[in-house]
């Protein structure tokens, strides 16, 4: 056992799993507070990716961009991107109830991905994009830029986690709750449910942004699979389910455990003989999908249930709050 | 309508005017007109199907007339939607409870105060103190709502986890939340037991003699009706029947006509 | 409960790794198992279980045996990356063959391979892309990048007479290479293009597609997708609908697939480009025989050949290199790779191991190409001409 | 323009008519399941390959032409729909949607991986070769499959019509759909009418895998390729509709075909790439405009 090599791939497990733990806090910032089935996550990774990716990237003939700018700005101009287009899908389908936005969404992002495919002069199509840099390239060579980019990833997860916490321990937060829970009552108490769900969307989808441009830097590639709704789409659901939706430190540690799971099963399923070294691949996503119906048949609320912020003023009152 | 001469326009809080609510071919509310008068409880009684929660809907803005006006004093409020009558002060409870399941119960009528500083998600996040003031405010009206209520002591609990009778509770202590011109109640008493029947009561009277609070109540229970109520709506059929105290209903050949088909009993004996 | 599971897998791994023996070899592989790519997957493994078993018949890897560690890359960047972390990182493989896809072959060489130091020879990515990268000596390939294919592919249909031509490929990162260079020679040459369209996979009807790509009367269409994608279906609804009779594909489409969903009466004016050996060279007869004795089927299955080669010059840089040393791989792939040096091919494992350990200079000249990396790790290779001919291809005619 | 009309209806309407039947007969099974189950199946494609595999197994066990294996394959189909729904869907009945939705996503990548697992991934076919087709009046073109996907479909349309309108069970099933809470007041039995939606779906499925099949190859992601636009093809003819469903089935075949025609110009109107795009923009617009779809189909 090679010490410095487990020491790289908890390093890679741990960037992969920062990036889904940003996409697991963008989905329950839409679900887990505003109860807004997206089902289409991967259409706003896309757009994200795709402007930081273009925005960052060395000139080059076969698409836009490749301005050369530096990661940061790609990263908040994703934000944006990714932010705009949630605002425009919000605008045209947020009134649609839970499984028919899932629906329009999913429709969504698949016009997305064909959008992508097909526009070579924007993107380069299914060739995709190379020569995307990380920050602070010239620092480091290696697989010590690993090392690196890992803390700008898990700094972004704790702006990131920090924002989410913020939102959710505000009247801002316990409104949009509120309007989960009973859309009328929230209407009745003076909400404008709309307008909640609208914000709600567009600052999931500029999170989810995020988490694409931060995928685009650390493969230094980036081609239209990133849109695989397998990977981004339903993981991530898992994830939240998992972890435990409404908890923002579930939403996290869903993102980990389920990584885990995914992403280990792998190293087992390399252990059997070589008869099986291509059933392997499918018994693994046999196991997935078993283990996906046992974590929502036990652990329905999951791991680190939805618990309410507490009040900041209950300390100098009474002790009854727990 | 001894009532409505009662009064000068300054104290109706809220005017219906020849209201028509249409579903497909079906007339639910059938030019319907009258006032509700500040300060008083008023009941708007009537057999199933009369059209009640239909107009209880219309007036807090839940669905839109067919046709018709809907005055809140001076101020016309027809196309307004639910949340901005809110606003103006205008409460409502629901038949069935619409608790916010996974708050607490403080947390339920926190939402319901006036935090429209801390709705901004860019204060939320970076100009917190900009709200505390406001959150501090909400949170002592929270809390004497409480009191008032006797629910403190299940202000940690989730709202999804009490019986019905607090839930009802609740939901009437939301709407006191913001200073409230006029509180709809939609069958506040159904489905829960005596003790805690007339609890309710007793508060519903208290904040109406001791604060002011109009109400405008829908309930089948007349001697409920009867101990809160000094003015009587009766609904049939999309229509208004009449109106009185509610001696003056009770005895009246209409009402019992509409209630019973027909048969010579007295109403809610 | 999640971290006892954590516990296991942390477990099995350290079990799993104590396993396997000290002096045995490991060889990384990047396959494209589960995903899109899914129907070539089974006989490219078996290829590659070959080239192990053949090392390991014929005396074995080094001082130990050869053992394959497959990683699952899915056809996409994100599975790519992470499973060939898990290759160079958890099983600390000297060398790795793979991707198939380019695109993720790219990202795992951008992400994980080339920082880790870790050579990777993939046996069928042709994305351009590939050639500029500034992979500092350590990604290579077995066929020639799709700029070529197009080229020659453009040379092979002007010879047959045909002048005028409808092409239609399938939108990804092999039917847009392929297809755009192909357009641009075509027309150079002198050709007539009259529709130049892309297509999507997956989809079960393309017929309205090909009732358009059939205006203005071309000759032949030009399919370049795969047979067990979108490539089959398009020629039987071509025929069905009565718009071509005659088909021009790569080698995604040279697939006994499209035999076994069509018919060979159907192709029998058909014809077809793919990366070949060189004329003389009988190594993709042996190979195939010997692989069609091991496993019943399959052998010419496209991408077959390269997959084989892949494996098994990985395992010769090992070997060449003494050790599994990641640094020594790419001298030691250059050298067992290019001529000058003692011929061997595909088997001749025994006959390889001995030649280096006689210190002498090896060149392996493989089933699917001679293999000498330029230097971006490109090869220039040779395109077979290739016709239907009962059950299965026949190659007619060389290019280069 | 004979021709030109010929053209038309021989490359671009019944093609897009035999596309539309497969979508058609998968659309009324989510349409159902949604409409009486209250959940999108995302599991219901693979329902579709598991019918063609199983179809598959019995044409080479037994020779017989795969239309006549066919029960085979539903059997297989309705068998694998009842066991998850048993053992995956029933557990979470009485919580959000959102609970059975992932779950149906697990389903469908266990049925895939199952598949790949006993099938293979390679692609199958049922018939070699390629089927000439039936030339009428030398002017109509048409595949003797697709006439078969057409006289499928239209059978079905009337035994699910005859089945909804005059049996017990599909009375049930349409009031459950249109109703829950009065179709419980009624006493109906809500079981049976869950089993028998499982039945017809699953059915209806395993045909249009085999249908597909038929017209293409049979292969681990037969059915999952197809989910999106019946999606969209349920949405579009109104949730728990399935005469609707049906026809939102055909109009999405339909318009994917017609969509690259060269309406206007010598150019496809649209890009083919965008084939499919059409479908979901389809949806998405009605889903903004008419969430009912085109039969008023019931709105959650």
């Amino acid at each position: 056992m090679d010490p410095v090599g487990l020491f790289f791939y908890l390093v890679a497990f741990l960037i992969f799993g920062g990036i889904y733990a940003i996409l697991c806090l963008a989905l329950n910032v839409q679900w887990g507070y505003g109860g807004l089935f997206n089902a289409g996550i991967a259409g706003f990774f896309a757009v994200g990716a795709y402007t930081s990716a273009l925005l960052t990237a060395a000139p080059a003939q076969t698409h836009l961009g490749g301005y050369e700018l530096p990661v940061p700005v790609g990263i908040l101009a994703a934000a944006v991107t990714a932010g705009l287009t949630g605002w425009a899908v919000a605008k045209i389908c947020i009134r649609l109830k839970s499984d028919y936005l899932a629906m329009a969404s999913i429709g969504i992002a698949e016009i997305l991905r064909m959008v992508i495919v097909n526009e070579d002069w924007l993107t380069n199509g299914s060739l995709g994009i190379t020569n995307i840099p990380r920050p602070f390239d010239g620092f480091v060579q290696g697989r010590a830029a690993d090392i690196l980019f890992l803390l700008v990833v898990w700094a972004v997860v704790i702006i990131v986690y920090l924002i989410c916490n913020r939102l959710y321990d505000s009247p801002w937060g316990r409104t949009l709750r509120a309007v989960r829970d009973n859309e009328d009552a929230a209407r009745a108490v003076g909400k404008d449910v709309d307008a909640f769900r609208l914000q709600t969307f567009v600052i999931g989808a500029a999170l989810m942004g995020v988490a694409g441009a931060l995928s685009a830097h650390y493969f230094r590639f980036l081609s239209p699979e990133a849109t695989e709704p397998l990977l981004i789409t339903f993981l991530v659901w898992v994830m939240l389910m998992a972890g435990g939706s409404g908890n923002n430190k579930g939403a996290i540690v869903g993102a980990l455990s389920v990584w885990a799971i995914w992403s280990m099963t792998e190293i087992f399923a390399n252990r059997l003989p070589a008869e099986f070294a291509t059933r392997s691949s499918y018994i693994r996503m046999l196991l997935i999908g078993l283990l996906l119906q046992f974590v929502l048949q036990r652990y329905r609320s999951g791991l680190l249930p939805e618990r309410s912020p507490g009040n900041a003023f209950d300390k100098d009152t009474d002790k009854t709050n727990g | 309508m001894s009532g409505a001469l009662r009064i000068s326009i300054r104290r109706l809080v809220i005017t219906l005017e020849n209201i028509i609510m249409r579903f497909g071919g079906l007339s639910a509310v059938d030019d319907v007109s009258f006032a509700i008068n500040k300060g008083e409880i008023t009941g708007l009684i009537g057999p199933n199907g009369a059209g009640k929660t239909t107009l209880f809907n219309i007036i807090a803005g839940r669905i839109f007339p067919t046709s018709g006006r809907v005055l809140l004093e001076d101020e016309d409020i027809t196309s307004l939607p639910p949340h901005e009558r809110s606003r103006k002060g205008l409460a409502r409870t629901f038949q069935i409870p619409h608790e916010f399941g996974a708050l607490t119960v403080l947390e339920n009528l926190m939402v319901a105060g006036d935090t429209s500083r801390g709705e901004s998600a860019f204060n939320a996040v970076l100009r917190r103190s900009l709200f505390q003031r406001e959150e501090r405010a909400v949170y002592e009206r929270a809390c004497d709502t409480l009191d008032f209520l006797e629910l403190a002591h299940v202000r940690a609990e989730k709202a999804g986890n009490l019986s019905g009778g607090q839930k009802k509770l609740l939901e009437l202590g939301r709407t006191l939340m913001r200073e409230p011109r006029l509180i709809l109640l939609d069958e506040i008493g159904a489905g829960i037991n005596r003790t805690l029947l007339g609890k309710i009561a007793e508060k519903i009277k208290r904040l109406n003699a001791e604060r002011g609070y109009t109400f405008c109540l829908i309930e089948h229970d007349l001697d409920y009706v009867s101990r809160l109520c000094g003015d009587v709506i009766v609904m049939a059929q999309g229509k208004v029947l009449t109106r009185g105290t509610i001696d003056q209903v009770r005895h009246d050949e209409r009402v019992i006509e509409a209630y019973f088909g027909g048969g010579k009993y007295e109403v809610g004996a | 409960m999640r971290k006892s599971v954590v516990m296991v897998a942390v477990a099995g791994l350290l079990a799993g790794t104590a396993m396997a023996q000290a002096a045995d070899t490991k060889i990384g592989a990047l396959m494209d198992v589960t995903g899109p790519l899914a129907s070539f997957i089974p006989p490219l493994m078996n290829a590659a279980n070959f080239a192990i078993k053949n090392v390991n018949d014929g005396g074995g890897l080094l001082d130990g045996k050869a053992v394959l560690v497959v990683g699952d890359s899915q056809a996409a960047s994100q599975p790519a990356v992470d499973a060939a972390t898990k290759l160079v990182n958890v099983e600390n493989v000297p060398i790795i063959m793979g991707a198939l896809a380019s695109g993720s072959t790219i990202a795992a060489a951008t992400a994980v391979t080339i920082p880790a130091g870790v050579v990777q020879i993939s046996p069928t990515a042709t994305s351009p892309a590939m050639t500029e990268m500034n992979d500092g000596d350590h990604l290579y390939r077995l066929v020639p990048s799709d700029n070529y294919q197009g080229d020659v592919l453009a040379k092979i249909v002007l010879a047959e007479g045909i002048k005028k031509v409808a092409i239609t490929y399938v939108n990804n990162d092999y039917g847009v290479g392929i297809a755009n260079t192909f357009n641009a020679a075509f027309k150079k040459a002198g050709g007539e293009v009259t529709a130049f369209e892309k297509h999507e996979d997956k989809k079960n009807s393309y017929r309205s597609e090909i009732a358009t790509l059939a205006k203005s009367s071309p000759e032949a269409l030009v399919v370049i997708a795969y047979a067990s994608g979108s490539g089959s279906k398009i020629v039987k609804q071509a025929i069905e609908g009565g718009f071509f009779s005659r088909f021009i594909g790569t080698d995604g489409l040279r697939d006994d697939q499209l035999i076994k969903e069509v018919g060979a009466d159907a192709l029998k004016d058909s014809f077809f480009s793919a990366p070949t050996s060189p004329d003389k060279n009988d190594a993709s007869a042996k190979l195939h025989e010997a692989f069609n004795a091991e496993y019943k089927e399959g052998a010419d299955k496209p991408f077959v050949d390269q997959t084989y080669d892949a494996t098994f010059l990985a395992a010769l840089a090992v070997e060449k290199a003494g050790s599994a040393d990641k640094t020594k791989m790419i001298q030691a792939l250059r050298e067992v790779a290019s001529a000058p040096g003692e011929v061997v091919g595909p088997l001749d494992w025994a006959k390889a191991k001995e030649l280096i350990k006689a210190g002498k200079d090896i060149n392996y000249e493989g089933a699917g190409g001679s293999y000498e990396f330029d230097a971006n790790g490109d090869v220039t290779g040779y395109i077979g001409k290739f016709i239907v001919d009962g059950d299965t291809y026949k190659q007619i005619e060389i290019f280069q | 323009m004979e021709s030109l009309m010929m053209e038309f209806i021989n490359f671009y309407l019944i093609p897009g008519l035999a596309l539309g039947s497969v979508y058609a007969l998968g659309a009324i099974g989510i349409s159902m399941i949604f409409g009486i189950l209250r959940f999108a199946h995302f599991a219901h494609g693979d329902v579709m390959t598991l019918g063609a595999y199983g179809t598959l197994t019995a044409v080479w066990m037994s020779g017989l032409h795969p239309l006549l294996a066919l029960p085979a394959g539903i059997a297989f189909a309705i068998l694998a729909a009842l066991a998850v729904d048993k053992v995956f869907y029933k557990p979470l009945r009485d919580l959000p949607t959102i609970y059975t939705v992932i779950a149906s996503f697990g389903v469908a990548l266990i049925f895939r991986s199952l598949v790949q697992l006993i099938w293979g991934t390679q692609n199958e076919v049922f018939i070699r070769g390629v089927q000439k087709p039936i030339v009428l009046f030398d002017l109509i073109r048409v595949s003797v499959l697709h006439l078969e996907s057409i006289a499928v479909i239209v059978l079905a349309a009337i035994a699910l019509h005859y089945f909804l309108t005059r049996t017990r069970t599909g009375r049930s099933m349409r009031a459950v759909s249109d109703n829950p809470e009065l179709a419980r007041v009624a006493g109906l039995d809500t079981e049976k009418v869950v089993r028998s939606t499982w039945i017809i779906g699953a059915s209806l499925a395993a045909i249009a895998g085999v249908l597909s099949g038929l017209d293409t190859n049979i292969h681990p992601n037969l059915g999952w390729n197809l989910i999106l636009p019946m999606f969209a093809a349920a949405i579009l003819g109104g949730i728990g509709k399935p005469m609707g469903a049906l026809l939102g089935g055909m109009v999405i075949g339909l318009i994917e075909e017609l969509s690259s025609y060269t309406w206007f110009t010598d150019e496809p109107l649209i890009n083919p790439g965008y084939k499919t795009a059409t479908a979901f923009l389809i949806m998405v617009i009605l889903l903004i405009f008419r969430p009912q779809g085109l039969l008023k189909g019931r709105l959650f």
